[in-house]
């Protein structure tokens, strides 16, 4: 079942066109990498799904309903989550109340049963906390509950990046570059954990890399982005061996 | 006020921490006057230490908590002052039905500064940092000038004839309702959306966090309890004049909460009452306080760049089950590297 | 018209000791992103410099000029060093709180050395022309002229020469400027006394036009131009020029055409909308907001 | 041994000197005195000048032997609060002196945005409190009911009196017809004699041909004076505290306006003309006494204040050292220390002559009974002009 579908989307800086004539369908449970050299519109797509930007042109269509124009919270209410290529924790925040402040997208509660300490700001406060607990113990940073984020080390602020956007319940999971600045070991567990993840969860997820090695290894389609439009589509290995993808990467960098 | 402490001798002491302290301060407030044990003196002093803590604890939640730079806190410590003073003296009766109505006068107060509030509020949506700070200076120079032209509440000459109501377990009530309320906002989903606001605004945008919500809730938090505080000095000194709510106020409620530590309601305590204390202790030095009151907050701020308690907390002002997690993860080894 | 053309003389008086401030804090801003609130205060030690200098030492005034703006140089970098480079790592709004901590002090100190307002002799011989009616008066023609030629000067060091180089090169990254071998304490404490002496000068300018100094003139003179560096888009050099021009145009010409008593409602009013309209000042550009 | 010894020692001479005190305490009884000043804040030099004055005229009863009371000598003794010239701290300084059974009667705040949450304390405690320079009418009365506060007074005339008298002044002396004024709208007294004026003269015939106003700390008054200018007036009102005065009298001299100023009894700072520069000179204001023709007590206070603190007393200075003239009056008529038996006497004294004129508090009233005077700057001096009765 098609679960994203993205029509003619637009996005125009100024007189720079950023994305041109994107289109994609994405079913359930897919996970869909995009790739493409630097500036090739990648981030914004991300951002025009989320709604930092508004499209100039076209429709994002998430589970039939049409996303442009939406404020980015309620998009993340709908179900669709994200990280950041450069790691945006809530750094004066606990680690779990980084998970909390997400979870809290779907707390039962109004303001006045919070400045009143009512039973269902109580009840539903502790199941919320019980609930982020649980999942920093998936990610094994349940140790580091009460620390706050910007004392993590980086390896691990990654995770917690991940854990924070699962903790919104998404149905569509947008990671940009997960494995930007980890180490060889690192992407390995990254790789397995977010296996775990699509057992476990089971997101739909699109994935922005630039490790090859990740992406031929984790995705089972590709997308490749240059200049905003797209320039290939299918499996890694249809994809590696397209000479129009080589080209876009040559002179700024080769596929690893 | 009870002194603060950060390790209470028992669990089960600490459980309604605040409920006790109010409990505890309202008998105290009232029986100690009651058997000359506080003089007047010693009474009014407890009084703008009271009326500091409000101020300071509702400006720590756009300052700290939201990090924002508001000065504008003493425009709405004007409207809820001016708002409650109007009701008391010339809407509601007083003489025997005063007592009854004193607190609807001013929560009245309270509300009319939370409106503001809300109207600063949607110009943070898009204007932030220094631009807010101006636009806050801004609303804070608007609301003066408009009560010196207002002749019908006195403009410059002030406002007079206002009933002396404002009684210490008045004070102590508000005092710790303010606490109780901010520390319930802070500790809810609604206060870690505010947090989150001031780390990163777009990550929380993008995390589900509705930030032009988190903003106009704490806006209108923090100015409803500066009203209330304004609404309190009124019937205190029974006299107020625009020239009170300068910014040289708003001036004296930063240095209390950067004082006391940013993001922290302990700090906003320790800072609303070293400062207030202090000042009155130096006065008999005259001007020269008032070289020294800076200087030490000079070497404060050199040596504790985040206040006393920057961002971090009493036990007894965090919520049972924040605190009991805070036990078993301090019982581990201390991971906190909270500076 | 002759009206008009008078106010506008006015305005061109107050917004060139505006500008003068108010460029102080934008250049301590551009570099740090630390609004220095002592600034109004250094712009009164000024004032008083120039009250000793020219009661007690009865100096010229380009030697009183020169004077004021050295020694509130000093004092700048003094502060920058004592106070502010310490919290450099600190959060932003500790330096903010420890400037502020640092103006109240400078204020009460001159305070407990002459609590009585002083009156600063004329420096200048006053001459005042009329022209067809309009009364042009020498003060405020030297202000004006020796204010606009300070941001000439200013802003040909920050474009023309390697300090302005360096300047420009710390405010866009200071760790990668450190790297390439830049004396970045050097050159932050060397803003900090372009800033200061800028203040100096204007409190000396200002003691030209209006000759009594107290130890609180710089308050609310501090805070206005503050606004006015804002209004023009803080950080931005000619912006502080043009919101203080502009905060003085506003001010003189809302006295001028509506009644005065509803002058800073009207003046703050207009603010407030200028800052919906553009939330960042004038030359300001929203900081694009990467993600 | 040793130790115990030595304890001993410093606990004899401890002893020794706690009972010389007492003795010494014993032989100079002591009488209390609160004085709240405007020290630090807006208005410091009204702080200085009433600090300056307070001492001078205690130290003048001490030099003097004491005050006599109930045929006992007294030394006085002051105790000075810092105000900050704020309205909070004013009644926490009030609240502290009345909380000291020692201090009898407090002199000061001097402004009325101080003064006023002062009196209602000092009334509540029922403590004698003298304000030497708060003119706003309601700082005297009870606010609520209107009835005049029993404990407070005070050794300045009103607001309405100055305001009228300075109205008449222009209308019958200067025979001005069409009057300019310019005051501080966020400064109470200037606002409320600015409108007292304007009605007055409007009652009598006279045209104001322009209202303006600007705010506390302004230093910029061109476009006001380019406005007044304009619609030329035959008097130019300026009801300003004397920082404000030199600055709005030079830039109005610069803009080339003719008209004469009239001010109000804060100008009356010897200090205004050296400020100005001698803009001044020529115009007119109201005071509470003549220098040129002073009464035997004020030459003495001008030249006794000039000496002991090289310059001329301004008019808080006098007010204050009046304020506390008119209390050791009382505290000798009430023949004990005592803060009833202190306000029942003051409020009998039959006059008194102090720097500033002779006064008399009517019956139930804190408002004294004085006249003001009208002086011109002349020569860089003020000039007596004519006297105003109440």
């Amino acid at each position: 079942m098609c679960l994203l579908e993205i029509q003619g989307l637009t996005h125009r800086f100024g007189g720079l066109c950023a994305v041109s004539d994107f289109n994609i369908k994405v079913t359930e449970g897919e996970l869909l990498g995009v790739i493409g050299p630097n500036g090739a519109g990648k981030t914004t797509l991300f951002n025009l799904i989320t709604g930092v930007y508004r499209a100039s042109e076209g429709a994002v269509l998430f589970r039939g309903s049409d996303l442009v124009g939406r404020a980015p919270h309620e998009i993340v209410k709908l179900g669709v989550a994200r990280t950041f290529q450069n790691i945006r924790l809530f750094k004066e925040l606990s680690v779990l109340d980084n998970v909390r402040v997400a979870d809290g997208v779907h707390a039962g509660y109004g303001a006045m049963d919070a400045l009143l300490q009512l039973p269902r700001f109580r009840r539903e406060e502790s199941s919320g906390r019980e609930r982020s607990m649980q999942l920093l113990e998936r990610f094994q940073l349940d140790e580091y509950a009460n620390t706050q984020a910007r004392h993590l080390p980086y390896g691990l602020q990654r995770r917690l990046e991940l854990a924070r956007a699962l903790a919104t319940r998404p149905k569509l999971l947008l990671l940009d570059e997960p494995a930007a600045g980890l180490n060889v070991g690192e992407v390995d567990r990254l790789m397995d954990l977010l296996r775990e993840v699509r057992e476990e969860f089971r997101p739909t997820i699109i994935l922005i890399e630039h490790s090859m090695r990740f992406v031929m290894r984790m995705c089972e389609r590709l997308k490749v982005l240059d200049f905003g439009t797209t320039i290939a589509e299918g499996t890694p290995e249809a994809i590696r061996s397209d000479p129009k993808v080589l080209e876009a990467y040559l002179g700024e960098e080769t596929p690893r | 006020m009870s002194t603060p402490k950060l390790h209470a001798p028992s669990h089960r002491h600490r459980k309604g921490m605040l409920p006790a302290l109010l409990a505890g301060g309202l008998a105290a407030s009232y029986l100690l006057p009651y058997f000359g044990v506080l003089s007047p003196y010693v009474q009014l002093i407890l009084i703008s230490v009271g009326v500091n803590i409000i101020l300071t604890s509702s400006l720590n939640l756009v300052n700290g908590y939201m990090g924002e730079f508001s000065v504008g806190h003493a425009g709405f410590m004007a409207v809820g002052a001016y708002g409650a003073a109007v009701l008391s003296v010339n809407v509601l009766p007083y003489g025997a039905a005063a007592p009854w109505l004193f607190p609807l006068a001013i929560v009245a107060g309270g509300l009319a500064a939370a409106l503001l509030g809300c109207v600063v509020a949607l110009l943070s949506f898009k204007t932030r940092g220094d631009y807010l700070a101006i636009v806050t200076l801004a609303f804070l120079m608007i609301v003066k000038s408009t009560l010196e032209n207002l002749d019908v509440v006195g403009g410059a000459r002030g406002f007079l004839g206002i009933e002396k109501l404002t009684t210490l377990p008045w004070v102590v009530a508000w005092s710790v309702a303010t606490i109780w309320v901010i520390r319930n906002l802070v500790h809810s989903r609604y206060g870690r959306d505010i947090q989150a606001v001031r780390d990163d605004e777009i990550a929380a945008n993008q995390t589900g966090v509705d930030t032009r919500r988190a903003k106009v809730l704490a806006f209108s938090v923090s100015s409803f309890f500066a009203g209330v505080a304004g609404g309190l000095l009124a019937h205190h000194l029974q006299f107020i004049n625009p020239r009170m709510f300068d910014i040289a106020k708003s001036t004296d409620m930063l240095v209390m909460v950067y004082l006391g530590g940013i993001g922290s309601l302990g700090g906003s305590i320790l800072g609303a009452t070293i400062y207030t204390l202090l000042l009155e202790a130096l006065r008999p030095l005259g001007a020269f306080r008032m070289m020294l009151m800076p200087l030490m907050l000079v070497l404060l701020m050199l040596f504790r760049p985040r206040g006393i308690m920057g961002m971090r907390e009493f036990s007894w002002l965090l919520p049972a089950c924040d605190r009991d997690a805070r036990e078993a993860a301090a019982s581990d080894v201390d991971k906190d590297g909270k500076a | 018209m002759l009206y008009v053309l008078q106010q506008t003389l006015n305005a061109l008086q107050l917004g060139s000791i505006y500008a003068l401030i108010a460029l102080g804090y934008t250049l301590v801003y551009s570099i740090l992103r630390m609004i220095n609130f002592a600034h109004g205060d250094i712009f009164m030690v000024g004032g008083f410099v120039c009250f000793a200098a020219a009661t007690y030492l009865q100096l010229p005034f380009a030697v009183t000029l020169l004077l004021a703006m050295g020694c509130t140089a000093i004092l700048g970098a003094g502060l920058e060093r004592l106070a502010y480079r310490p919290l450099r790592d600190a959060p932003r709004v500790s330096a903010v709180i420890t400037a502020l901590g640092c103006g109240i002090f400078l204020e009460h100190f001159v305070l407990w050395l002459s609590p009585y307002p002083q009156h600063v002799p004329a420096l200048l011989q006053n001459q005042t022309w009329s022209l067809g009616g309009l009364s042009v008066s020498s003060i405020q023609t030297a202000i004006v002229a020796i204010a606009v030629a300070l941001m000439l000067v200013l802003d040909f060091i920050v474009q023309r020469t390697m300090l302005g180089l360096a300047m420009r090169g710390i405010s866009m990254d200071m760790k990668a400027v450190a790297l390439m071998g830049v004396p970045v304490d050097l050159v932050i404490s060397s803003t900090f006394a372009f800033g200061a002496a800028l203040g100096g000068a204007a409190g000396v300018l200002y003691s030209l036009a209006y000759p009594v100094v107290d130890p609180y003139m710089g308050v609310l003179m501090g805070w206005k131009a503050f606004i006015a560096a804002v209004l023009g888009g803080i950080g931005h050099i000619r912006g502080a020029v043009l919101g203080g021009f502009l905060l003085g145009a506003v001010e003189i010409l809302v006295t001028a055409f509506l009644p005065s008593t509803y002058r800073d409602l009207t003046v703050f009013t207009l603010l407030l909308m200028l800052l919906i309209v553009r939330p960042h000042g004038i030359l300001g550009r929203p900081t694009l907001q990467k993600v | 041994m040793h130790v115990n010894r030595r304890s001993g020692i410093l606990a004899c001479i401890l002893a020794a000197t706690l009972a010389a005190a007492c003795e010494k305490a014993s032989q100079v009884p002591t009488v209390h005195i609160g004085l709240i000043a405007e020290l630090s804040g807006d208005l410091p030099a009204v702080g200085a000048s009433s600090r300056t004055a307070a001492e001078m005229a205690v130290s003048q009863v001490n030099d003097a032997g004491g005050l006599t009371i109930g045929g006992r000598s007294y030394r006085v003794e002051l105790a000075i609060e810092d105000n900050a010239s704020k309205a909070d701290q004013s009644a926490s300084a009030a609240q502290k002196l009345a909380s000291d059974s020692d201090i009898v009667a407090i002199v000061g705040p001097n402004a009325s945005l101080g003064a006023i949450p002062a009196a209602e304390i000092a009334e509540s405690s029922g403590m004698v409190m003298i304000t030497p320079w708060s003119t706003n009418p309601k700082t005297t009365l009870d606010t609520r009911t209107g009835a005049p506060k029993k404990y407070v007074f005070r050794a300045c005339f009103t607001d309405p009196f100055e305001g009228r008298v300075l109205a008449r002044f222009a209308l019958d002396t200067l025979h001005a017809h069409t009057a300019a004024i310019l005051y501080d709208q966020s400064s109470e007294a200037p606002k409320s004699q600015s409108e007292l004026f304007k009605t007055i003269f409007a009652e009598a015939g006279g045209t104001i041909v322009a209202s303006e106003t600007y705010t506390s700390g302004d230093k910029d008054f061109s476009a006001q004076l380019t406005k007044i200018n304009q619609s030329a007036p035959d008097v130019v009102f300026l009801p300003a505290y004397y920082n404000d005065v030199p600055l709005v009298v030079q830039q109005a001299k610069r803009l080339g306006i003719k008209a004469p100023f009239l001010g109000s009894d804060a100008w009356s700072s010897p200090d205004l003309i050296k400020l100005s520069d001698n803009a001044v000179e020529g115009f007119y204001f109201c005071n509470h006494y003549a220098p040129d023709v002073a009464t035997p007590e004020a030459a003495r206070f001008v030249r006794a204040y000039t000496e002991t603190y090289k310059r001329a007393p301004d008019d808080v200075a006098a007010l204050t050292y009046d304020a506390f003239g008119l209390l050791f009056e009382a505290l000798r008529g009430a023949g004990q220390v005592d803060r009833r038996a202190t306000r029942d006497a003051l409020a009998k004294i039959p006059t008194y002559t102090g720097v500033t004129g002779t006064m008399r508090f009517p019956e139930g009233s804190g408002d004294p009974i004085k006249s003001a005077v009208m002086l011109q700057i002349r020569g860089g001096k003020f000039v007596w002009v004519t006297n105003a009765n109440p």
